[in-house]
């Protein structure tokens, strides 16, 4: 029981994870069919790894409704959303389940539109606000590196608007050398830093070294 | 009434009368469009409540979000992936799509993925599933990354410096690039000609940090343009620009 | 006079029609590929003018003495840019290659015959001329076979492969000893903070981002968290942590419970030090922000992923004047936090911190193993400009992904 | 006046920034737009690939929070495609871009008679990012068997004769997260060589820099005045050229507040030390 809880997941991660790198290499037709089925299958898990989210999301709000936690009608007001949109999904305009979903018309596309979208839309543009006020009083020069940040968002925020090349028509091209030059630099050495850190844990995870995506219980 | 009502209710009142107004002057037609733009611009002006401060209001669109969002996900996984790529070529097994039979691995690895949330019994075929799900995904990403973020930046990198202004822009993003890197480094104290150089590539994130930051102010404003836009040339049917 | 030009025209004629026909023709299996493909290479003609008036085309059959059938190949394939397979040389512009994948079987109607593995082929190539003569080359042969290693990609295999194992000893090394790292100053700055709040009597706020437990930069809180939680107990500051996700949470509150026992200080804990706040990401934020501003907490401390709603917390968090420290690998977030904040972790350097504080080998050895990557990528870098200054371009072509 | 300075009501600054949009987006208040060369190369490729009458993907990976800066992008390219005769297949990393990428064919078919299977096709979403990349690299029939209304992607003419990745004239990613760089780049234009450009939000465009000098992609659109670039080379005036005024308006008022913020601090000292 231990092997197949603790073990079989180790050697599976070293299975697939060593295929994965070596088909990379192997141009062979048995190899890129190989690399071809496995990630189809991922493609296909993955989809389930999204169900579990959505799954363990509504599972939360479940609990906070069956518990009566404070704030408990919130979470009520997901379940109602959750389900009236799925009860549109299934209706496909329709259609019914088992066939193509119908894109352009029916109650489904109708949420979509009319809710999903403003609510998502808006919701971060709430933050243009915020910004302001920060720009107001929080955003400080208090380090000579938080000078040179924030001359630099002057300077591309000015030079990549129509109304910087109205006020010196330098602007742009200024801005434009600072994003290709000195910001194209800086981002290229965080790149390879955080590409190495990346390769870095794929292989501990290929070695069973990195087991935290397992969960506890070790 | 404490202040913060009043205003709710001020705030409810003058929203029911321009409404009434548009739908009443046929500016939003009386059918499910109309209706839904109402709604999508309730839904707007109650998220930007947020701004006096959080509200119900807020809340109620928020959470309503929420579950519409997760069904949305939930529908498409099931229009494309999950019934073409699986129900139908298993239910539809005939002599000729034997090779569909392998579909059936997947499927079970998916199914054992949803066991994480279930009792401890069995949990663990979970565990299968994420060690499959997590170990190809880092195998597969190892030699990409190597080409595409190492090999193909390295590359560019290294090109012959001339005395012109492209060969003056090269010696800046090598400078720029092998500081940061060293800025980046923990197994040398920052002292001495590394500290110098650490200090050099601090200035070249700060640069880069500053434009990153000056496209995010721009991002989140272009946010509220368009939604500003909605409300005006959508909501309120205004014929832009007025003057 | 006319007559002697004539003459010389007739003998530059004679001598260009024999220089028409395609010499040096060669045919070899495609390399790197499963097979099903034949590579063609025949010499450039001597000017760009001629190679611009003729019109090559390929002939395929399986028998030496004919029939030959007209190829398929990629027309874009009609040069010589492809470094990867025949180098950087000066030699390499003086050569064209095609590839062929299939012919063309005169048939009614014409059928597409693929190239089969295994199985020889003989090829000529023809060169028309836009007079309308065609000149054939000499006949090659080659065979198709699948290849068992794409030799494009042998740098990649190879810098692949010492990092791999340049990471893996250094778990290693790390698991024997203890290895050295320098000292980060957003950690000695993070004592500061601490002390300050003890000073003042004021609570310490510590946030996590909205990440889970699978997440790097979680797990890097965490530790960070378990030292934060140190000094609070030694201090008897009070600790509060805020989190969004339930098993972040879970695993919160048995990492301060174990820092106030390991500081002797098990009384003081308590369970509600580390809560939830909310799920989603904007109630989260507002929540946070509602009690910064009630209960003016001296210090935060906001550790892990932060996406948009990392303005809101920082804003809040300087308007109370509390003295705020950040850390975070999310870059785009990083910007904000550096303007609003006292302090920064900046990136990787959130891992460092973590692993400077756990002293956990995979943390450690990993990041010793990256340094080493990285002092790598710098000296070829420096190396290989020099080189490529001076006219030698080998080294970045030993570092080219093709 | 200096304590109402440093004690100012936020809320009075919000109504300063949202009077900083209403009022140019009321007005016409329109500015020539500088064209940068990398939102020129998107548009310079599309154009070639026109004259050969060829075939692009567009991968629409962006979800609501960000369509008032990416959607503008797709209906310009769209627009700029169906005018060409570039035919179109589209498909979606991003689950919530389904609905969004609809509307924009919806919209933009109109306008020049497209007709869906011919001139365009929309595949819809699917899981497995670069796994899916893989799969449409190597065998694209096979990671797209039908497209979202049912048709079988073999029998489609716009997609009949695509077999890779290999086959696409130009692959364009309209993206508001990681597809760019953590699953197009590596893992389909590392592979199959094909010719890449973006078009993002302004948040991500700053880290795509290193991407555009490689060679790596051709072309980039970052955020609203990226798009407006594209509207301006296609000669039509969308959503994005129209904001510009305001977003010229409202950059001025954030430069403004910050340096104003900066000056009060260097004047009257930081305050630190929680609950003033």
């Amino acid at each position: 029981m231990l092997f197949l809880r603790r073990s079989l997941p180790l050697i599976i991660a070293f299975a697939v994870g060593m295929i994965g790198i070596l088909v990379y290499y192997i141009p062979h037709s048995g190899a890129q069919a190989l690399e071809q089925e496995l990630t189809t299958w991922y493609r296909i898990v993955a989809a389930f790894a999204l169900l579990l989210g959505i799954y363990s999301l509504m599972r939360l709000h479940w609990n906070r409704v069956q518990r009566q936690q404070s704030g408990w009608g919130y979470s009520f007001l997901v379940f109602v959303g959750f389900v009236l949109m799925s009860i549109f999904a299934t209706y496909n305009d329709g259609q019914g389940p088992l066939n193509p979903q119908v894109i352009d018309s029916g109650p489904f596309v109708w949420m979509f539109k009319y809710v999903q979208v403003p609510a998502d839309a808006t919701m971060f543009s709430i933050l243009a606000f915020f910004i302001a006020s920060a720009a107001y009083r929080t955003f400080r020069a208090r380090t000579p590196e938080a000078a040179i940040l924030l001359v630099s968002a002057i300077i591309v925020m000015i030079g990549r608007v129509p109304i910087g090349e109205a006020i010196y028509h330098a602007l742009p091209e200024i801005a434009q050398w600072m994003m290709d030059v000195p910001n194209l630099a800086a981002k290229r050495g965080i790149l390879l830093g955080v590409s190495l850190g990346a390769v870095a844990t794929a292989l501990r995870i290929i070695f069973g070294i990195e087991r935290s995506y397992l969960g506890g219980g070790e | 009434m404490s202040r913060d009502q009043i205003i709710f209710v001020a705030f409810l009142f003058v929203f029911a009368v321009i409404n009434i107004y548009l739908f009443g002057s046929d500016s939003l037609s009386a059918d499910w469009a109309g209706f839904g733009t109402f709604l999508a611009a309730g839904i707007t002006l109650s998220l930007y409540s947020f701004l006096y401060k959080d509200n119900p209001l807020f809340k109620f669109a928020e959470n309503l979000y929420v579950g519409v969002a997760a069904a949305y996900t939930l529908t498409q996984v099931w229009y494309t992936v999950l019934f073409p790529d699986v129900v139908e070529p298993l239910s539809g097994l005939d002599s000729q799509s034997m090779s569909n039979l392998w579909l059936i691995v997947p499927t079970l690895l998916g199914l054992f993925m949803l066991t994480q949330l279930s009792s401890a019994t069995f949990s663990w075929l979970s565990r299968i599933a994420f060690a499959f799900v997590v170990g190809l995904g880092a195998g597969l990403s190892i030699p990409r990354t190597i080409a595409a973020n190492l090999l193909a930046q390295l590359e560019p990198t290294m090109q012959p410096i001339t005395p012109t202004w492209e060969g003056l822009n090269l010696l800046i993003i090598l400078v720029g690039v092998v500081t940061v890197l060293v800025y980046f480094f923990y197994s040398v104290e920052h002292t001495g000609p590394v500290g110098v150089a650490s200090k050099i590539g601090i200035w070249f994130l700060m640069i880069s940090f500053g434009a990153s930051f000056g496209y995010t102010i721009m991002a989140r404003l272009s946010l509220l343009i368009g939604r500003v836009g909605f409300l005006l040339e959508d909501w309120l049917v205004l014929e832009l620009p007025l003057f | 006079m006319r007559y002697f030009l004539c003459c010389i025209t007739l003998v530059f004629c004679a001598a260009q029609a024999h220089a028409q026909q395609p010499t040096g023709v060669k045919a070899e299996d495609t390399p790197n590929d499963s097979g099903g493909s034949i590579t063609v290479v025949w010499d450039y003609p001597e000017s760009y003018e001629k190679a611009e008036q003729i019109r090559y085309i390929i002939s395929v059959g399986e028998f030496e003495n004919g029939p030959f059938h007209s190829a398929k190949y990629n027309e874009a394939n009609l040069q010589s840019t492809d470094p990867g397979t025949f180098g950087h040389g000066e030699e390499t512009s003086q050569k064209i290659f095609a590839r062929i994948t299939a012919y063309v079987a005169p048939t009614d109607p014409p059928k597409r015959i693929a190239i089969e593995n295994g199985k020889t082929y003989y090829v000529q190539v023809i060169a028309h001329l836009p007079s309308g003569e065609s000149f054939p080359s000499a006949v090659a042969s080659a065979e198709a076979y699948e290849n068992f290693f794409n030799t494009l990609k042998t740098n990649n295999f190879v810098l692949g492969t010492i990092f791999s194992l340049v990471i893996l000893g250094g778990i290693i090394l790390a698991q024997k000893r203890d290895l050295f790292i320098r000292r980060i100053a957003g950690l000695e700055a993070l004592d500061e903070a601490l002390g300050r709040a003890t000073e003042m009597g004021k609570p310490v706020l510590f946030v996590h981002g909205l990440h889970d437990m699978g997440s790097v930069s979680t797990i890097a809180a965490v530790n960070v968290l378990s030292r934060v939680a140190h000094r609070t107990a030694e201090f008897n500051t009070e600790l509060r942590v805020a989190n969004r996700d339930p098993v972040v949470m879970a695993v919160s509150q048995e990492v301060v419970k174990e820092s106030y026992l390991n500081a002797g200080r098990p009384d003081a804990y308590s369970d509600d030090m580390v809560f939830m706040v909310a799920t989603e990401q904007f109630s989260y934020a507002a929540a946070l922000d509602g009690m910064m501003v009630r209960d003016r907490p001296a210090t935060n401390i906001l550790m892990g992923y932060f996406y948009a709603e990392s303005l809101l917390l920082a804003e809040t968090g300087a308007s109370t004047g509390a003295i705020q420290i950040a850390g975070t690998d999310s870059y785009t977030q990083l910007p904000f936090f550096i303007t609003t904040c006292d302090y920064t972790l900046m990136g990787e350097e959130l891992y460092a911190a973590s692993a400077y504080l756990s002293r956990e080998p995979k943390l450690l050895g990993s990041l010793k193993g990256q340094d080493i990557g990285k002092a790598v990528l710098l000296i070829v870098m420096i190396l290989g400009t020099l080189l490529a200054t001076l006219g030698n371009q080998t080294l970045t072509h030993i570092f080219t992904a093709y | 006046m200096k304590e109402f300075l440093i004690n100012i009501d936020r809320r009075i600054i919000f109504i300063f920034v949202a009077l900083g949009i209403i009022i140019p987006s009321l007005a016409a208040l329109r500015l020539p737009i500088h064209i940068t060369e990398d939102v020129k190369a998107i548009y310079d490729t599309i154009e070639e690939v026109g004259a050969k009458n060829g075939t692009i993907l567009i991968s629409f990976d962006y979800g609501p929070g960000s369509l008032p800066e990416v959607q503008p992008m797709a209906i310009a390219v769209l627009r700029h495609s169906f005018r060409k005769n570039v035919k179109v297949v589209g498909m979606s990393h991003w689950v919530d871009a389904v609905g969004l990428a609809q509307e924009a064919f919806e919209i933009t078919s109109k306008e020049f008679g497209a007709q869906y299977g011919e001139d365009y096709t929309y595949l819809g979403y699917k899981t497995g990012g670069g796994s899916l990349v893989i799969n449409m690299g190597n065998d694209f029939h096979n990671a797209f068997q039908k497209d979202q209304q049912g048709n079988n992607t073999t029998e489609l003419p716009v997609t009949k004769n695509i077999n890779g990745l290999a086959d696409f004239d130009y692959v364009l990613c309209l993206a508001a997260g990681n597809t760019p760089d953590g699953i197009w780049i590596p893992f389909g234009q590392e592979r199959y060589k094909f010719k890449f450009g973006l078009g993002c939000t302004a948040v991500m465009a700053p880290d795509q820099y290193p991407y555009l000098q490689s060679g790596q992609m051709n072309g980039m659109m970052g955020g609203l005045a990226g798009a407006a670039e594209y509207e301006t080379l296609i000669e039509t005036s969308g959503k994005a050229t129209a904001g510009m005024g305001a977003q010229s308006v409202v950059h001025l008022i954030i430069i403004a507040f910050i340096i104003l913020g900066n000056v009060m601090y260097f004047l009257y000292g930081r305050q630190k030390g929680g609950g003033q």
